[in-house]
């Protein structure tokens, strides 16, 4: 086992429990949307983690096709919720 | 000069590191994407370096779009949207 | 060696401290720019641990198109709902009950992140059989392409990635469906219009070479999609406000370009006698590339919707004319 | 030689970057810390990139190294500005 994959594999499971924490109990709408969002760069991380095998060797691309989809999808969603968010405030505005 | 790569490349990372401290700090937003400007470039010439050290010609692709949208922060930031017409 | 070490460890410090702090605070704008820059330090990250791909997705939708994105929404008034605080429970005699659910939560996500931790240790003490990177590298000659990765998404699950294509697609008809777009930028001045001049050619150009580059080296639609979209936004944010998205039938076409044209060549395939998506080798490597740029011009269409937040009304000079 | 100098460039260019975010952190208005950010790093990229592209040998990697160059130097002074710009309509407003 690699000293990266101690590094980096903990970092994204820190990072996934902060993400989840934020994302369940702040009262911001905003915060919790980036909540979400570094609760799946830890889940990136991990999966990058795992997909390392060392200096000089080829990573498995499998998981690396799988967090570069999940990349895009994830800013998608997050600018879907950022739309809601506008319309929230224009129904709050009429009634 | 693998070592003397390595090398710089650390130093790159503290100096980047600094410029973190500047983001953290503020303390007003100017100051932060002023910071964000320098960790910009400092992360383009990490991922150079990063591109010799690892024997990774890709990573050079990943410095020129970074280094094409490096300006786009500023201009969102300062940038003043037209007025919402009336609905 | 050693210097790499605390290069990793100044990387991971910087992560966390970052996202730390971007959720610590309960200023929108602090917020979102911190997050700004854990998204590119994690670009960084991606790099490190050999993840080109990766990182080329990340930069152009970190630096360009979320950050653009999130900045703009906690500017705007319209927004106004992400920055107030949804009714919390302590109202009154509510807040012992308040503190109870944090801490019970607190300590629900500690446990989790454990239990992750201590599921990748045992993975990683293991040694890794890797029998689906192998199965990847064994197929790799007849699969078209000679990038792995691009390999991966657009033919060996292949079926994985026409259903992201429909789920961006699902995405961008919900942002179509709640309203109109934002009114666009005011012209950003002489400075940043110079730069938009060449640095928007720029970026077109880039994303080509992206698309093309992707079947021997790391790149492909995803990232020349993001590529064409962050154009977009440079172009949005000098002021111009259509930036070249089609308005009506035409953008229809371009959000279901991705879809559709993995449809029809899967079945095709089946109605030649080979499997859904089962390209024939000698013709992998064309099939591929155009399923490609259907899927980037569907991905740049569905980001640059997700930048203007609604549904593109066209010009008001046009609507006169055409009505 | 070429070896030398390219080595001399690249760790005078990183010692560029440093004094930049020595000076952003120690400067203390924003004015200040501008100047400081936009000649260091610059300069600390110009460096880097000259002797990389040096290193590499290679004329299609150098002259990609020098778009990235000129890229940055660019959005670095247009965002300067921008910043500026922006810090200097706030002081006159209120």
């Amino acid at each position: 086992m690699l000293t990266a994959h101690w590094l980096y594999g903990i970092s994204g499971c820190l990072l996934l429990a902060l993400g989840l924490r934020t994302a369940l109990l702040h009262d911001m709408l905003l915060q919790r949307l980036i909540g979400i969002n570094v609760m799946g760069a830890g889940v990136f991380l991990v999966l990058i983690t795992v997909a390392y095998r060392g200096p000089g060797i080829a990573p498995d691309p499998v998981l690396h096709a799988l967090v570069l989809t999940g990349i895009v999808v994830a800013v998608s969603a997050t600018a879907l919720a950022l739309a809601l968010a506008r319309r929230l405030t224009a129904e709050q505005d009429d009634g | 000069m693998p070592e003397l790569l390595a090398v710089s490349a650390l130093g790159l990372m503290l100096s980047l590191f600094l410029g973190l401290l500047r983001v953290l700090r503020g303390p007003v937003a100017g100051d932060r994407l002023l910071a964000m400007q320098l960790i910009g470039s400092t992360g383009v010439g990490l991922l150079l370096l990063l591109s010799l050290l690892l024997d990774q010609t890709a990573l050079i692709d990943v410095a020129l779009v970074l280094a094409l949208l490096a300006a786009v922060a500023a201009a969102a930031f300062t940038g003043q949207e037209l007025e919402t017409r009336d609905d | 060696m050693t210097a790499m070490l605390v290069l990793d460890i100044l990387l991971v410090l910087s992560l966390l401290s970052l996202a730390t702090a971007a959720l610590a605070t309960n200023d929108a704008r602090r917020s979102v720019i911190l997050f700004m820059a854990f998204g590119l330090v994690l670009a960084l990250a991606w790099g490190r641990l050999l993840a080109p791909d990766v990182a080329l997705a990340e930069a152009a939708i970190g630096a360009g198109l979320s950050g653009a994105l999130l900045l703009t929404a906690v500017r705007d008034q319209a927004h106004r709902a992400l920055r107030s605080s949804r009714k919390p429970v302590h109202e009154r005699g509510r807040a012992n009950l308040r503190v109870t659910l944090e801490w019970t939560v607190t300590l629900l996500c500690i446990a989790l992140a454990g239990l992750l931790a201590w599921a990748l240790a045992q993975a990683f003490d293991r040694a890794p059989k890797d029998t689906l990177a192998q199965a990847v590298s064994a197929n790799l000659a007849i699969s078209g392409v000679s990038n792995p990765v691009t390999a991966v998404l657009l033919n060996f699950r292949a079926y994985d990635t026409l259903l992201e294509l429909a789920v961006l697609l699902t995405a961008a008809l919900g942002i179509f469906a709640l309203g109109p777009a934002r009114p666009g930028h005011r012209a950003a001045g002489p400075v940043f219009d110079g730069l938009a001049r060449w640095l928007v050619p720029a970026l077109i150009l880039t994303a080509g070479y992206l698309l093309w580059v992707g079947a021997h080296a790391p790149g492909g639609a995803f990232q020349a999609g993001a590529t064409l979209a962050a154009a977009a936004v440079v172009l949005r944010l000098a002021g111009r406000r259509s930036v070249g998205l089609p308005t009506g039938h035409t953008l229809h076409v371009a959000m279901v370009a991705g879809v559709s044209m993995f449809l029809a060549v899967g079945l095709g395939l089946l109605v030649l006698g080979r499997p859904f998506l089962g390209y024939p080798p000698a013709w992998a490597g064309g099939l591929i590339l155009l399923i490609e740029t259907a899927a980037m011009l569907a991905i740049a269409a569905t980001l640059v919707l997700a930048f203007f937040g609604g549904r593109p009304t066209p010009a008001p000079g046009v609507a006169e004319k055409t009505s | 030689m070429i070896e030398v100098m390219a080595s001399l460039l690249t760790v005078s260019g990183v010692g560029f970057y440093l004094a930049g975010s020595i000076g952003l952190l120690r400067l203390p208005d924003l004015y200040s810390r501008l100047h400081a950010l936009t000649k260091a790093d610059n300069l600390g990229l110009g460096l880097l990139i000259a002797g990389l592209a040096l290193h590499t040998q290679d004329l299609l990697i150098a002259l990609k190294l020098v778009l990235i160059w000129l890229a940055v130097l660019a959005a670095s002074a247009a965002s300067a500005h921008l910043i500026a710009q922006h810090a200097r309509r706030r002081e006159t407003q209120s």
